[in-house]
């Protein structure tokens, strides 16, 4: 008898990865996102021009790398409020440190390590103070903003390095921060899957104490993802002001709720253990073409705003709704 | 038609995707009965029991309450009614006091519309007397309390309710003997009065003891109602496990001689808080060591500070003769050592991961490949496997753990321990919620694991449990160790004089 | 000068002083020819700002009573413009500092144009007895705080921006927003030899200098230049990297563009996206303001002109009219004191920085 | 046996509200506060004098009565990004509405009402489709600045009406915004301490599966704190166009950031369920009162910023820096 049970539970396993895909909550945002291309390539002749798809691509693909962090951090069920600044800052500081004419490989390392720094502050108070992710990241966001502001004293600092190449460099049309946004997520996929660290995230994010008697220690876990987060922020710094050949005190700003909105949408929870780590990819592709769309389409100037909103209510909304319908026609049925 | 049937099922059935829960469930409970529900883990026991509360919808059948057909539209409708529920899983709201747990939603206002506190208190605590909690200030928050007493507070929170009818899923399975009586003392009232009480519990002899008809349940079927006269407790369970079934495999033969044997683990002077007060004690190889005492003896507390996960104010801990420094659980896992912890809610589940990685959150150290990465082909296998030896019942290993029944959760964490094959395990209440065929099998695994030359650290409210299971036993009593008794001199006087706190 | 809708301001209680300005901005040039030996930046609030008298074109009072004056300077000194700005307060306020004066200027500063937290700190200002206060009109929500102020006795001079219904300010320094709009589109016009499409990148829809600038754009377009068409104005939120994307998709989006106008920040990311996508020179964009990256792009052709506003002058002048207004009691200027509208271009670039005293290499 | 452990018990509650406080999370956000007066007076004499006090409760005014909103919001463990928006949206209707010479009573209604529909889409979003508060509102917060800039046309739509002494009246020296601010507190307080809905609230926060069993309606009762803290928006966005007797597209912008400073400071944890009502006033004042010192000290550097940050986290950290001594003590003891 048992026998069978196994049997018919390792059958069950491997039952159609399809049919399953349809009933995740991956599944809506997929839906939006292919509804936004199909719409798109009718209404604008430029939408489906390959130029256009690298430039999206490119634009995304900031949202994209950092959002990979972001994704682990709302997994343990916190937040990080800092990475716009962390991300101007690490930017800023690269600027600085480039003009004044230092290696471009010593500068690589100095502002990665910055971040992992901030990351750490961020982590180190959350954990061993216990003070809630929101309010943390809150007060050492203001602390990074006022530190990009004393460093780029409110200037532009324009550098001139080859290490401009991370955020503006093209291996043929495709833009290299695009490559850098596929090693990321793919590395990031990997990780949350297939390494113990990984999966021991999404236990700590559902229950912290099970994890701790799972023998996980939760508070360096966390620690570990603010730091992973922070590390990506400075990259993220990096190939912005790469691109721009440039650092100012705006570098950033606004940037984390872009980043938390792509996760978000994503299908993460708000409160931890849930959520697939490629689907930031289709977060963020959603609020990369949103954009892009109202540039295309030429909508006229005080709509952008509030189409923006609309998109984004739709996108969300299809999952839950196919639901709801689903579950009626059954009850009729 | 009867007066005598207070609730009719007719005919219910309840759908969840992969599983068919309830199948044309039919049968009647009567006025002033004492009617005890048994089944397996899964059954659909509460299932069944969340329909009759308004919780879940059936997707077919008819349900007569009174005599009138009713269509339960949430569980204030039929709190409305008169049927109120204790839940298997505790749900209070932590960080509320334990007068607004009982008067959830049900605040007493005063002329003004606003919350009449003092009424609230003294209301309180005339309920919490019933329930024999009344020495604890009403405005203590729920999370300050022991497991044991939220159970009591959400039996309080039930009876307050002044219901017809209350349905009470597994309400012994967090208590120890004395509240189990205050309970019964309870119930015997609540019979006196006419108010009606179905009942379910694994605790068979419990329901061979009180109940006045007994249903069994097996499958998401209906497999029996009858008279508890006409039942037997054989009958009852071959009912339940849908084969003959023969309870009589405890242990094979006990330690007899401890001279000789290896020491594994010894704990001197063990302080935590106020909880734990100087306890020494040593586990032998291939041993069970059983610890009881009273509610709030301080057991859990020890083994979470021996284990690595509770910080301890002083004591030393010695694995194999070394002394380890136990500073988390962690250390604890490398030790060969394993936790069932209490509570599996609170401290056991991942609620929003699937039964595979709930069950392999420990094992999955061990199927790091040379790369770094982990071997995930492995997984599945492993976890069917243990699926299987202790007969989860779930669709696919991949259901998302919240959907199992209480019961199987339960399997699944042992299931997450065993597979480390450990050299120490502590169980901290293992078969609370699980069902006499799950529970032979647990100690029908306990028993092998001692063969093996494991030793097990069983703490049981369960005296039976105790009495049947354990090598030596040590009784606690508010967090000091009053004695400590060898199987052969077992017995429950001799417990409860020691966990009474009677100088030895 | 100012045909535009929605906007009084320059026709409102001026004319007489409006011309006063521009000549003003002019002799500054020729006073900075000799540049300043201290650069005594130490203590300025911005890094790289440049304390330099000689840059001061209105002359201060001498404070023979000795009754001393304070004076707050609000400011926002983030972003590029207002380094050149925050050095006019700077030199303003070393210049008071000197003997003779007897004046102490209190520069506050603020994170961003959070109309409500300049309103708070206007209010504060009062409580502290201040004498003068200058600020950036960023709102026509700042008038109560302005009107309560000017009735406490204080002297309200707005620089930069002015609100567009009438305050009780005493002056506003600064550029005709609205002229300089109509100014870089008959630029772009001249460019384009009057026909083609235009593309225009705003910083925001709520910022009423920008949008004065923009209305003043679409406008002048739309009357004089019948062939030039416009493309629905984008906001970049002041960001170089939104800049950036958004001057991508606009230029992917319309391959037939042939100017981009920029009304505010957000020129850089113009720029770069400009020179990634080989388009210099054949895109033509026409900005505001200076500052490196922008002088790049003017030297290497990405930028066809940029139209200064003389951000030292918006710094410095409003301090010393208010405090000459305090020693003199009559006010000096009155209405409007437009500062310049000076364009600059590849050809007349290093020859403009030169005559204004600005080192290039500093940000 | 449990006689002994029940006296103890029976203490322990008993024992002293000022001990009881001191224990609590309340305490040391308290005692930031304080610090904050007592340095500030030492600092600045300007600080204490009863026009700045006046001042400083004036521009704590509005976050005050906001938070109380969002404290609801909170307490149910939602989050509600759009009320920056909600507030300048509503400012501009009135702004609008009574430039056009319409009644200012019928005006009033409106907006609240208007207020109360937007709070009303917000929870039904979230309640009715599940999606998750943060980006609901985040989509929302859009639409809404959007319809800001679209009825206010970029530009502040100025009206005098006896309307504005809601926002910028005095009794005495005292501003009327002040009365309006205790009062939404003081209703707060009680709606959220002795009323049946404030405690479940509580309950749908703390555990809403429970909530659910005991028969709250806990979709409504969502939906129900969205309207409130929706209508409290609106109520301050009359209040802000008052002070100012004009609104702009720009009004309300950034100030939810404010608003969940001050509630989250104020002790509230995002997770939902715990927080006393009083606190925000206390946190509100924190916000207000920093502001306040930068301007009356003058601190005019790029420091002040970085300040803010600090004193946020100086402020949260006082709780669990004391926590850790005191359990270090009892160790040691
Ligand atoms: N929400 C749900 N979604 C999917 N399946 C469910 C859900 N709730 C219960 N089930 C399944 O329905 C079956 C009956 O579960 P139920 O909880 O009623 O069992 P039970 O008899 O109470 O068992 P136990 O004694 O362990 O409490 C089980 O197979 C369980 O996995
Ligand atoms: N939700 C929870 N989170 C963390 N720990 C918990 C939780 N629930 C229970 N525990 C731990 O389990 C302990 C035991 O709970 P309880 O007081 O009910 O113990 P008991 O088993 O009845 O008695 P004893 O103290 O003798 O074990 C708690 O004191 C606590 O240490
Ligand atoms: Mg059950
Ligand atoms: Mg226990």
């Amino acid at each position: 008898m048992s026998g069978n049970e196994a049997k018919e539970l390792q059958k069950n396993v491997k039952r159609g990865g399809f049919r399953r895909f349809v009933n995740s909550s991956e599944f809506g945002i997929v839906v939006a996102l292919v509804a936004i291309c199909v719409v798109m390539s009718f209404a604008s002749p430029y939408f489906m021009t390959s130029a256009n798809i690298f430039n999206v691509l490119q634009q995304m693909s900031q949202i994209t790398i950092v959002s990979v962090g972001m994704a682990l951090v709302i997994l343990t069920g916190g937040i990080d409020l800092s990475i716009g600044y962390t991300l101007g800052f690490s930017g800023c500081v690269l600027a600085v440190l480039l003009s004044g004419g230092m290696n471009m490989f010593a500068v690589f390392f100095i502002v990665i390590a910055l971040g992992m720094l901030i990351g750490c502050a961020n982590g180190l108070l959350i954990t061993r103070l216990g003070i809630a992710p929101f309010i943390v990241t809150l007060g050492t966001g203001y602390v990074l903003r006022g530190a990009q502001l004393l460093i780029s004293g409110g200037r532009a600092v324009t550098f001139d390095s080859p290490i401009s190449f991370l955020g503006g460099g093209y291996v043929g049309q495709l833009p290299f921060s695009v490559i850098i946004m596929f090693i990321v997520v793919i590395v990031g996929v990997i990780f949350s899957t297939r390494t113990l660290t990984g999966r021991n995230i999404y236990a700590v994010g559902n229950n912290e104490r099970a994890a701790e008697l799972s023998g996980i220690n939760t508070k360096n876990l966390k620690l570990l993802v603010y730091v992973i987060q922070a590390a990506l922020a400075a990259l993220c710094g990096i190939v912005a002001a790469g691109k721009l050949h440039a650092a100012d005190s705006q570098l950033g700003s606004g940037f984390e709720m872009d980043v938390i909105a792509a996760v978000v949408i994503g299908g993460f929870s708000m409160a931890g253990g849930e959520g697939k780590m490629w689907s930031v990819l289709v977060g963020s592709a959603i609020i990369g073409l949103i954009k892009n769309a109202f540039v295309l389409l030429g909508v006229t100037s005080y709509w952008q705003t509030a189409m923006i909103g609309i998109v984004i209510l739709v996108a969300v909304s299809i999952a839950p709704i196919k639901n709801i319908i689903n579950n009626r026609r059954k009850e009729v049925v | 038609m009867d007066t005598e049937v207070i609730y009719s099922i007719k005919n219910i059935s309840k759908i969840f995707p992969g599983v068919r829960a309830l199948n044309h469930i039919s049968f009647d409970i009567k006025r002033g009965d004492f009617h005890a529900i048994v089944g397996e883990n899964g059954a659909g026991k509460s299932t069944l029991m969340n329909v009759l509360a308004g919780i879940y919808t059936p997707e077919e059948g008819e349900l007569f309450f009174g005599g009138k057909q009713i269509k339960l539209k949430s569980p204030r409708h039929a709190q409305d009614m008169g049927i109120a529920m204790i839940h298997q899983e505790l749900s209070l709201s932590n960080a509320l006091s334990i007068a607004e747990n009982i008067y959830e939603n049900r605040l007493p206002k005063n002329k003004l519309g606003l919350v009449d506190l003092k009424k609230l208190y003294q209301d309180t605590t005339s309920a919490m007397k019933y329930v024999d909690l009344d020495y604890l200030d009403p405005r203590t928050l729920i999370r300050e309390i022991s497991t044991a007493q939220q159970q009591l507070v959400e039996i309080a929170k039930a009876l307050a309710l002044n219901a017809k009818l209350i349905i009470m899923d597994e309400p012994t399975s967090a208590l120890t003997q004395s509240e189990v009586e205050t309970l019964f003392r309870i119930i015997s009232d609540l019979k006196s009065k006419g108010i009606t009480i179905i009942y379910i519990s694994h605790k068979l002899d419990e329901v061979m003891r009180l109940s006045d008809t007994i249903t069994v349940m097996r499958d998401g079927e209906h497999i029996e109602t009858t008279a508890a006269a006409n039942m037997t407790m054989q009958r009852m369970i071959s009912l339940m496990v849908g084969r003959e079934y023969n309870m009589e495999t405890i242990r094979d033969s006990f330690v007899e001689s401890y001279t000789n044997r290896k020491v594994v683990l010894e704990v001197e002077d063990l302080c935590v808080g106020r909880k734990v007060q100087h306890a020494s004690w040593k586990l032998y190889e291939g041993e069970t060591l059983g610890i009881t005492g009273l509610v709030g003896a301080g057991r859990s507390e020890m083994l979470q500070a021996v284990f690595g996960v509770d910080k301890r104010d002083s004591g030393t801990i010695r694995v194999m003769g070394q002394e380890k420094k136990m500073a988390s659980a962690r250390e604890a896992i490398e030790c060969g050592m394993g936790l069932v912890p209490q509570g599996r809610k609170a401290q056991g589940l991942f609620l929003n991961l699937s039964v595979k990685d709930n069950m392999t959150s420990v094992y999955l150290k061990k199927m790091r490949g040379k790369s770094g990465l982990l071997n995930l082909k492995g997984e599945d296998g492993i976890t069917c496997e243990y699926a299987e030896k202790l007969r989860v019942k779930t669709p696919t290993i991949d259901q998302l753990i919240k959907n199992l029944s209480g019961g199987n959760q339960q399997k699944v964490i042992i299931a997450r321990w065993l597979m480390n094959h450990p050299k120490v395990l502590f169980l901290d209440e293992p078969t609370q919620g699980i069902d006499i065929g799950a529970k032979e099998e647990i100690y029908a695994i306990i028993n092998d694991l001692v063969k093996q030359g494991i030793s097990v650290v069983l703490v049981s409210s369960e005296m039976q449990e105790t009495l049947t299971l354990c090598d030596r036993v040590i009784v606690m009593h508010e967090g000091k160790i009053m004695g400590e008794l060898m199987h052969n001199e077992l017995s429950e006087e001799k417990i409860m004089y020691y966990a009474t706190g009677c100088e030895s | 000068a100012c045909s535009g809708s929605g906007t009084g301001t320059a026709a409102s209680a001026d004319g007489s002083q409006s011309a006063a300005a521009p000549a003003e901005s002019e002799s500054t040039g020729e006073e900075s020819a000799a540049p300043a030996e201290s650069a005594a930046d130490a203590g300025t609030i911005i890094e790289g700002a440049k304390v330099d008298l000689d840059r001061i074109s209105v002359e201060a009072v001498e404070n023979t009573e000795g009754k001393e004056i304070k004076i707050a300077s609000l400011c926002i000194p983030y972003g590029p413009f207002w380094l050149e700005v925050v050095s006019g307060i700077e030199s303003a306020k070393a210049l008071l500092a000197q003997e003779g004066y007897n004046a102490q200027v209190d520069i506050i500063t603020f994170e961003d144009m959070n109309a409500q937290a300049m309103s708070d700190a206007i209010e504060t200002c009062i409580v502290q007895q201040y004498d003068v206060i200058t600020l950036f009109g960023a709102s026509d929500t700042l008038i109560p705080a302005i009107d309560k102020a000017t009735a406490a006795g204080i002297h309200v001079y707005t620089y930069n921006t002015d609100t567009t219904e009438p305050s009780t300010r005493v002056a506003f320094v600064g550029q005709d927003l609205y002229a300089a709009g109509q100014k870089s589109a008959d630029l772009m016009a001249e460019l384009l030899d009057e026909k083609g499409k235009v593309g225009i990148i705003t910083g925001l829809f709520s910022l009423s200098s920008h949008e004065l600038r923009r209305t003043g754009m679409e406008d002048e377009l739309a009357e004089k230049y019948p062939d030039i068409t416009v493309i629905p104005a984008v906001e970049c939120n002041d960001n170089d990297d939104v800049a950036y994307t958004v001057a991508k998709d606009l230029i992917t989006a319309n391959p037939d563009m042939n100017g981009i106008l920029v009304t505010a920040s957000g020129q850089i990311g113009v720029a770069q996206a400009i020179r990634d996508l080989g388009l210099q020179g054949e895109l033509k964009m026409v900005c505001f303001d200076y500052q490196d990256a922008i002088v790049d792009g003017l030297r290497d052709n990405t930028i066809q002109a940029t139209i200064a506003q003389g951000p030292f002058d918006q710094g410095a002048n409003p301090i010393i009219y208010g405090y000459n207004y305090c020693i003199t009691g009559t006010p000096e200027v009155e209405g409007n004191a437009f500062t310049a509208l000076d364009v600059i271009t590849p050809e007349n670039v290093d020859e403009y920085l030169d005559k204004i005293g600005y080192v290039y290499g500093n940000g």
